[in-house]
């Protein structure tokens, strides 16, 4: 569906060295420090990490949503071309929502609880559109049909504590496609679901993505999730993306050795009852990352160059790696692949 | 819409309201209470703020000047047939508020009802207990007593006369909504709401003087320092019980005037006589000792500790006299020759030490606070007094409410105190009543000393109290009290501090005349 | 043993050294300069109350030393002794107005912090009761609590007061009797919390007996919001006891603490002496607000919803 | 592995019962809508656990399996049915033996930040017990305390710091250090990776497996996550709102699952692929606890429910030898 | 519902029951109103008529007998100092202290909320910072010191404002009131605001302590992306969020408002309630205390049930009676 032959075409985002730093009295957190990505229309991307790694910052940075002491410090967010960095905030106000919109993790806890659904997805049609009551309504009640909601009617008239977990997520969805964006950004949004569930999400998704054309970033910690999703992934480490590319180049033949590691932790990806190949350590505090690059001190393979912060350079189509030792065979990683 | 015209309708009708007394005679008066009073039922609770307010629309047989000297009211005459016999003439040609003539039968009703009203927390049947009231007419009424009884007008000067047709059967909510609130007085019953404001228009056809104002508010402020910015702020036009600590202020204010006179009210201490070992009083070690107060000595050295020009000076801002006796000088049946103790550390102490208390003893000394103009500073200056000359003072002070349950019947029946502060305001304007109440032997028969708190009981006091009280011809009898109080001072029966001085505070313009018996009224309020 | 390939575990760069609770709590803590120095100045001042016998000039409450003739001195008047200076003036009665004060202040403290310390452990051993027993005892428990709650506490005291007498006795008596039911609230309410925790659970999973697990285990963790409740109860009492000192229900006239000197030196507000309420309202005033603030900046502190 | 299990369950069931009080029951007799709400969080359960064996057992939030594993840990009462440990049943036990067997059965929790108590420091956390039970003297603490935390791979130089100052892997392993200093034989984990990184995760898993052989531990191995299981487990026991319906050998089970739900289940655990995938998921949502769907739980999201699936509960059947399944359609 | 209107019920009944039984006792305790009230030139037989009169000279527990009987027909006795039943005399000057509270609860609603939102909106501003710590002052300025320095200022240096006392009353749908005369509204506005004090600190907290934290919340960060402007966000999303606790807390502290009136009654000669029972305390007018604390007991059944349907009305999560138990 996408490839470096539709590169040609404007990229629905194209995010180039955006760097977003916390000032705390701590010091400064890098949460995102350098991350380049971009998504084409209709196009799902992965954006894979632990936590702390600066995945959900990234999304927040795209919408404008960070607050202080936060502060994106450098780099440039491009929508369809225009620039979002230097944007005012009426103009994001505007976009947010109706081109580019979000879904969050903790379905839970993203729908005010003391307003009605009908309410909560009226406003999100009317502060973009100028439509009537009537209109809105009948969008909000067309988007809780497309996301699978039965009888969407009386579902409007809801407080989300009425709705199940699930339910409550397919309304968040509901809400981020009312508008027809061009780009969704999903942060993690089925780590709270049950695995059941999860699949009815994903299913969903997938489904209105192919429909509408939206291009999706999908935020997540789990590989397993994005690799049967996304087109594409990128795989970030402490504020900065290690690797990217095709979503089969990556989970086949993982570059990094990071995501190697990653790959390799997952536990259907051993054989059963052998102990796992883990990543030692733990995840670096990103006020204070070692020196270099940040995964160094984890890292099976390091040299002695990897004291000075790698570059991130293409490696094949559409296929980058910020790593001075990448990992060569990379047949290793799936030879044991289950089942 | 609505609303606003509603309130609109509402604002022009209040204001209306307000202005039309105003217009070119009327003058309104405004002035603020102390204390709140219960009822416009003047036989409903015998209490100043009550007697007060009800003397504005009803009358006595007998009326005190604000000296508590009785003169005509209702009456215009009485003297003695014999001497258990009274009779009274009553003025002719007066009208109750309904317009129907005041008659003897008014008087029968009321002397009737007095005693006798339901709920009444505290009635008027000591002052018609024991007499008989009989019409000869229409406006002459006698009375007749079974022994010679010479308080008679001093009595009738306290019992409202409220009228037969308009009051029968009616019970004090009747007086409070206005229905039997009829009376022959100079002031018409308008408005009364309980706590917050009491409303008096001026009676025209009334018989005696006009008072100047047309329409009178009054209104309760218990809270001194609210009473006088109330005063400054121009809300109220005439205020009663001035805080002591303001007086000074007040009279650099050239908006205000003040007006100072000597009370009926005395200040003095019950010292427990009787029990041989007093519960409050122990030797400076803590451990029991024989009751020293039951010694003459003792009394008299704690009496001379007091440094009476002190308190008046520094306590009471000068609003109080030092006291000698039981009422001031210028009162009925006062002796002339008692004067204060004066103020002697040293003698004080000698007279302990013979006494055999060289060293003194501890005392509890028991208070009121509220009840008395500073009484609990009062009873803390008195304690600083007491521990000068070695008598370790401990000042305990309550409220009104538990104080006196306990210092009439708190130990079984008996006073429980050893050493209280009190006040004493002589209700008849004489001397009689503080010497049968406080120092007269206690005898629930006779009703002698009830509220004798620290039982006192001297057998040759008893008799000249006794004499006196049945005697009828009036200097004779001035002679006789002034005997007995001498008999009572002399003995330290009671140690007297000081005699209040009530102030009333007014806008320039207006004067306040002093009463004795602490009555806010009106009539009292002039113009100049 | 092959398990150490997952470290020797970087050691956490955050923290150099071990840092206790406490030590983190006082580093949060002093993050507000203001509370910091509300706090030094709660300490001093209770220093103050604590010596002031050793440093005023006069035991206001020996009538001894109490003398009549020297009320309403004006502030900076020689005392008649002439050994010392009234600096801030005296009251109506003759005390000298710093030593009143200071003697105030102790039993205004007294007042506040011992009614303060004592609900709290009634209150919170009756909170921890009832979480730990439930059933119907936790229910009526409760449900007193809540009667308690709703009823104003100044009508309590009121009616407690005019019950019992005079007294400092008299007044913590009825201070802990409207206080208690704050604290037993919040213990309970922590307490369910925390007991249904997982360390809960694992320590009785290890065998550990009732008793250790309630007192060593979840009443430590119930302390961040009572201690809480502790600032805010006690600020409310000593502003309590001052109100039904001038209800004239409070304290005995010659041993007058903060509100009753303020209360008795309302009288004189508008005859011009306005210092013998004014210092003591000064005070008081500065009392309360100091321990609010410490409050305050404590419920910040310890507030995990606020963490950061 | 003897054929004695160490911990078995038989018909074990827990009901929360939310009774309305006088008020309630008043207003109940004068016509309000009052009742009596029980949730069946375990619906008769027997479950066999022999030594040395790791069972998963696995299912969607709410399905009861926490409160199973609490039950078997001894921290919840059954309202019904027994525990038995080493083929007696919990509440015949001495005194002695109740306290034996307490020590022996001990649970690692799922979240690594509430299981630890936050002011204790980690040498309290893990020493206390052992101390107070006297598996160690105070004396020889220290070095009780040292040596466990090593045995979890952890620095026993950090002993005298707190929770806070430690990462989620360092607390999931002071909390298995707290357990294992008791010496217990078996371990019930719920949840006991799922809040961890997927790294951490995997070093974690590690931990259990080595601890499994070096201490001969039997596990019970509660978890959402079917890779885990699959990877971790001997026998895995999938339950659907308080029942068990279905249970076998991991090998068996992941190969060929019986149940519906199981299949459900097992089909859309997010496994990496190299394709992308269509999912076809079940439908609806897992109904509430509190009113359960009549006859088999699951017939309401079942593509192959017929009429005796609403009314009759299928009962577990040996499908294969130590394969059982509760499923209907195994009849026909 | 009904359950918990039952409940409700039968809890204060018995708080009603323990309220009248330590008062009864507690009095009897205190002393004999008899001496406060009778004159003092009284002799023993008049005292002792008078006791018989006020029923005082009856055991206490027939005393207290008579009043069950009689509170059972709606009874709660005759007032010693008054003479009047005691309800009657509660209920006449019910008006003027609810008039005071309520006026008291707009200004903390009207005063507190924009002021906490300000503060919690921005909580590093130096008017922020202005807003907590007057607040605090809110908190510690004892009500009668406030009350009378407000007298000072206002009425007497300023002469903006009636010093004491309750304007004249007009009456508007039914209801007559000195909030519907501009002369009673201006006598209202010192007692109201040396009541709303502490109220206007308290609700300042809780809105700002509840902005900062629903500021924090997915929800509100998810209205920001979906584009919602910052007005309607602090408009609507916040503000009925906020709106719960404040009304929860306003509502229960509605009694105690009522209670404290107790103060600002006494220092403004406001004829209301509170006066009336700080008067009874010190005459000991049991009839009138015991009748007092059932109506604040009614009253507290009555705004307790008005708050939770209120709150269950704002909050949608909560239905009614959940809450009470």
């Amino acid at each position: 569906m996408t490839g470096p032959d539709q590169r040609a075409k404007e990229p629905t985002l194209a995010v180039d060295g955006l760097a977003t730093h916390f000032f705390t009295k701590a010091g400064v957190v890098k949460a995102v420090d350098g991350v380049s990505l971009h998504v084409d229309p209709g196009e799902i991307l992965g954006l894979v990490g632990e936590s702390g790694s600066g995945k959900s910052i990234t999304g927040f940075s795209i919408l404008g949503l960070i607050d202080p002491p936060g502060r994106i410090v450098e780099g440039s967010i491009r929508y369809k071309g225009r620039e979002l960095t230097t944007a005012s905030d009426e103009e994001l106000r505007s976009l947010r929502g109706d081109r580019i919109a979000m879904i969050f993790q903790d379905p839970m806890m993203t729908l005010n609880p003391v307003l009605r659904i009908d309410t909560q997805m009226i406003e999100t049609v009317r502060v973009h559109h100028r439509v009537s009551k009537a209109e809105a309504l009948e969008r909000a009640r067309a988007a809780l049909a497309e996301v699978g909601i039965p009888s969407p009617e009386s579902r409007l008239k809801n407080y989300p504590h009425e709705l199940s977990g699930g339910m409550r997520q397919r309304v968040a969805i509901a809400i981020a496609f009312i508008n027809k964006p061009d780009l969704i950004i999903a942060d993690e949004p089925t780590t709270a679901l049950d695995v059941t569930i999860q699949a009815q999400i994903l299913a969903e998704a997938q489904a209105l993505c192919a429909r509408t054309g939206t291009a999706m970033i999908w935020i997540t910690h789990d590989l397993a999730v994005v690799s049967s999703l996304a087109d594409r992934i990128a795989v970030m480490y402490a504020g900065r993306i290690v690797e990217t590319g095709r979503t089969a180049d990556v989970v086949n033949a993982p570059r990094h050795p990071y995501t190697r590691g990653l790959i390799n932790s997952v536990p259907s990806h051993n054989v059963r009852g052998r102990r796992l190949a883990q990543i030692p350590g733990m995840t670096p505090s990103l006020i204070n990352l070692p020196k270099g690059c940040a995964f160094r001190t984890r890292c099976p393979q390091a040299i002695d160059a990897c004291l000075e912060p790698p570059p991130i350079s293409a490696i094949g189509p559409g296929r980058e790696v910020r790593c001075f030792n990448p990992v060569r065979d990379p047949q290793s990683a799936t030879a044991e692949a289950a089942p | 819409m609505y609303r606003s015209k509603t309130i609109l309708t509402a604002l022009v009708a209040a204001g209306l309201a307000l202005s039309a007394p105003f217009a070119a005679t009327a003058k309104e008066l405004r002035m603020a209470l102390s204390a709140e009073p219960s009822s416009m039922d003047p036989h409903f609770h015998n209490l100043t703020p009550n007697n007060a307010l009800t003397s504005h629309v009803f009358e006595r047989l007998v009326h005190f000047d604000s000296k508590m000297k009785p003169i005509p009211g209702l009456a215009t005459s009485w003297k003695t047939i014999d001497e258990k016999t009274w009779e009274f003439k009553l003025r002719p040609g007066v009208k109750w508020h309904d317009g129907s003539p005041f008659t003897a039968d008014d008087v029968l009703f009321s002397m009737e009802r007095a005693p006798n009203v339901e709920n009444s927390p505290g009635s008027f049947a000591t002052y018609v207990k024991g007499k008989t009231f009989a019409k000869i007419d229409d406006m002459t009424i006698r009375v007749t007593t079974p022994a010679p009884y010479p308080l008679m007008p001093n009595d009738l000067a306290t019992i409202a006369i409220i009228s037969k047709k308009a009051a029968s059967g009616a019970k004090t909510d009747d007086f409070n909504s206005g229905k039997a609130a009829i009376g022959t007085g100079p002031y018409k019953y308008a408005e009364f709401v309980k706590g917050d404001r009491y409303v008096l228009v001026r009676n025209e056809d009334h018989w005696g003087e006009k008072p100047v104002w047309t329409k009178v508010t009054i209104r309760p402020i218990k809270t001194g320092p609210s009473r006088i910015s109330a005063l400054l702020a121009g809300d109220v036009d005439v205020i009663e019980e001035v805080p002591t600590t303001d007086i000074e202020r007040l009279k650099g204010d050239t908006k205000i005037a003040l007006g100072q006179g000597l009370s009926n009210r005395v200040i003095f201490f019950h010292m427990d006589q009787w029990r041989d070992e007093s519960p409050f009083i122990t030797a400076n070690d803590g451990s029991k000792i024989k009751n020293p107060l039951k010694d003459k000595r003792v009394r008299l050295a704690l009496s001379k500790a007091i440094n009476r020009p002190a308190i008046v000076d520094r306590l009471m801002e000068k609003a109080a006299v030092p006291a000698s006796q039981f009422l001031a000088d210028d009162f009925f049946g006062t002796s002339k020759k008692l004067k204060p103790e004066t103020f002697d550390i040293e003698g004080a102490k000698k007279l302990l030490a013979e006494a055999g208390y060289p060293k003194g003893f501890k005392m509890t000394l028991h208070s009121p606070n509220g009840r008395y103009i500073n009484d609990a500073r009062m009873a803390e200056a008195v304690a600083q007094m007491f521990t000068r000359i070695g008598v370790e003072t401990k000042v305990e002070t309550m409220p009104g409410a538990v104080y006196f349950t306990r210092a009439t019947t708190g130990a079984n029946g008996n006073p429980e105190f050893s050493f209280m502060l009190l006040g004493w305001g002589a209700g008849t304007g004489e001397v009689s009543s503080p010497l049968k109440s406080l120092v007269a032997t206690f005898d629930k028969v006779k009703g002698m000393g009830p509220v004798n708190r620290g039982r006192y009981s001297n057998p040759v006091l008893d008799k000249a109290i006794e004499e006196a009280l049945a005697t009828v011809d009036d200097p004779k009898r001035a002679e006789l009290l002034a005997k007995a109080s001498e008999i009572a001072i002399e003995d330290v029966a009671v140690i007297v501090s000081h005699y209040q001085l009530n102030t009333w505070a007014t806008r320039k313009g207006m004067q306040y005349t002093p009463r004795a018996d602490e009555y806010t009224i009106a009539m009292s309020v002039s113009e100049q | 043993m092959s398990v150490t390939d997952a470290g020797p575990v970087a050691a956490p760069v955050r923290q150099p050294a071990v840092q206790t609770p406490f030590a983190r709590f006082v580093a949060d803590f002093t993050e507000s300069r203001l509370a910091t120095f509300a706090f030094i100045l709660l300490v001093v001042t209770m220093l103050l109350a604590l010596i002031a016998p050793w440093i005023v000039p006069q035991n206001p409450y020996d009538l001894a030393q109490v003398d009549i003739m020297d009320s309403r001195l004006k502030p900076g008047t020689p005392a008649s002794s002439g050994k010392y200076t009234h600096w801030l003036g005296t009251d109506g009665a003759g005390r000298d107005l710093v030593s009143a004060m200071l003697y105030g202040l102790r039993i205004s403290l007294l007042v506040g912090v011992l009614s303060g310390l004592i609900a709290m452990a009634v209150g919170a051993a009756i909170g921890l009761i009832a979480a730990y027993v439930g059933g119907r005892t936790e229910s009526l428990i409760m449900r007193i609590v809540d009667l308690q709650l709703s009823f104003p506490a100044i009508l309590v005291a009121l009616m407690l007061i005019a019950i019992l007498g005079k007294g400092v006795d008299k007044i913590i008596i009825a201070l802990v009797t409207v206080q208690w039911a704050y604290y037993a609230r919040t213990v309970r309410g922590s307490a369910l919390v925390e007991s249904r925790k997982e360390y809960v659970e694992a320590a009785r999973c290890l065998g550990l007996s009732n008793g250790r697990i309630l007192f060593r285990h979840i009443l430590p963790n119930c302390l961040p919001p009572l201690i809480v409740v502790v600032t805010v109860q006690t600020a409310h009492a000593i502003s309590l006891e001052a109100t039904l000192s001038f209800l004239g229900v409070g304290l005995p006239q010659t041993e007058p603490s903060l509100g009753l000197l303020i209360s008795n030196g309302f009288q004189y507000m508008l005859s011009g002496d306005y210092w013998i309420s004014f210092f003591p309202g000064l005070v008081l005033l500065a009392t309360i607000v100091v321990i609010n603030l410490v409050g305050d900046q404590l419920r910040d502190v310890l507030n995990p919803r606020l963490s950061k | 592995m003897s054929m004695e299990p160490l911990v078995s369950a038989r018909g074990l069931s827990k009901r929360f019962v939310r009774k309305p009080d006088l008020a309630g029951r008043i207003a109940g007799h004068l016509g309000a809508d009052v009742r009596e709400e029980t949730v069946h969080a375990v619906d008769h359960v027997d479950l066999d656990i022999r030594k040395g064996e790791v069972v998963g057992l696995v299912g969607e939030s709410g399905c009861g399996k926490s409160t199973l594993g609490r039950m078997i840990a001894g921290l919840l009462t059954p309202t019904e049915g027994k525990v038995q440990f080493k083929g007696k049943p919990r509440d015949a036990l001495s005194a002695a033996e109740a306290h034996a067997a307490r020590l022996a059965l001990q649970m690692i929790f799922q979240d690594p930040f509430a299981s630890l108590n936050p002011r204790a420091r980690v040498e309290t956390i893990v020493g206390e017990a052992p101390l107070v039970h006297g598996i160690t003297t105070r004396a020889n603490m220290t070095a009780y305390v040292d040596d466990m935390l090593r045995r979890v791979g952890l620095d026993p130089e950090l002993k005298r710091r707190y929770p806070h100052q430690f990462s989620g892997g360092q607390r999931s392993r002071i909390g298995i250090a707290r357990a294992l200093a008791v010496n217990p034989e078996f371990l019930v984990c719920d949840e006991a990776i799922a809040a961890l990184d997927v790294s951490i995760q995997a070093q974690i898993i590690n931990l259990f497996m080595d601890l499994r052989s070096e201490f001969d531990l039997t596990y019970l191995f509660i978890s959402h996550d079917l890779g885990v299981v699959q990877h971790i487990t001997d026998r895995v026991v999938i339950m659907y709102l308080g029942r068990v319906v279905e249970a076998a050998s991991t090998e068996e089970l992941f190969s060929g699952p019986n149940h519906p739900y199981a299949r459900a289940l097992l089909a859309e655990v997010p496994r990496i692929s190299t394709e992308k995938r269509t999912f076809h998921p079940i439908k609806g949502e897992i109904p509430s606890p509190l009113h359960p769907p009549s006859g088999c739980h699951f017939h309401p999201r079942c593509p192959h429910a017929f009429d005796r699936c609403r009314n009759e509960v299928p009962v577990l059947k040996e499908i294969a030898s130590g394969h059982i399944s509760a499923c209907h359609l195994n009849d026909g | 519902m009904t359950a918990y209107i039952i409940r409700r019920l039968m809890q204060s009944a018995a708080v009603v029951l323990a309220m009248s039984v330590i008062v009864f006792l507690g009095l009897h305790v205190v002393g004999d109103p008899v001496y406060l009230l009778i004159d003092p030139q009284a002799d023993q037989a008049e005292i002792e008529r008078t006791i018989r009169r006020l029923g005082l000279d009856q055991p206490i527990w027939i005393q207290y007998f008579h009043f069950i009987k009689g509170a059972l027909t709606g009874d709660l006795g005759t007032s010693f100092v008054h003479g009047t039943s005691a309800l009657k005399l509660i209920v006449e000057r019910m008006p003027a202290t609810l008039e005071i509270a309520i006026a008291a609860t707009l200004m903390s609603i009207f005063i507190g909320i924009p002021l906490g939102l300000y503060a919690g909106l921005k909580p590093n501003g130096f008017i922020s910072k202005s807003i907590m710590a007057t607040s605090i002052l809110g908190f510690s300025l004892p009500t009668f010191w406030v009350g009378i320095m407000m007298i000072m200022v206002f009425a007497v240096m300023l002469g903006w404002l009636p010093s004491t006392g309750r304007g004249p009353t007009a009456t508007f749908l039914g209801i007559t009131s000195s909030l519907f005369t501009i002369d009673g509204l201006r006598h209202v506005a010192m007692p109201a605001l040396n009541l709303a004090l502490l109220k206007i600190s308290l609700v300042i907290r809780l809105t700002r302590a509840g902005t900062r934290e629903a500021i924090h919340q997915d929800y509100i960060k998810f209205a920001r992306a979906k584009g919602v402007s910052m007005g309607r966000i602090v408009g609507v999303h916040l503000l009925k969020n906020i709106m719960i606790p404040v009304v929860t807390v306003l509502g229960l502290e509605f009694g105690n408002l009522i209670a404290f009136s107790v103060v600002t009654e006494t220092i403004f000669a406001w004829p209301g309630m509170g006066k009336l029972l700080i008067d009874s305390i010190q005459t000991l007018d049991r009839p009138v205390i015991v009748a007092y604390l059932i109506i604040i007991v009614l009253l507290f059944v009555i705004i307790n049930l008005v708050v939770d349907i209120l709150y269950s009305v704002l909050d949608p999560r909560v239905r009614i009676g959940e809450k009470a138990t």
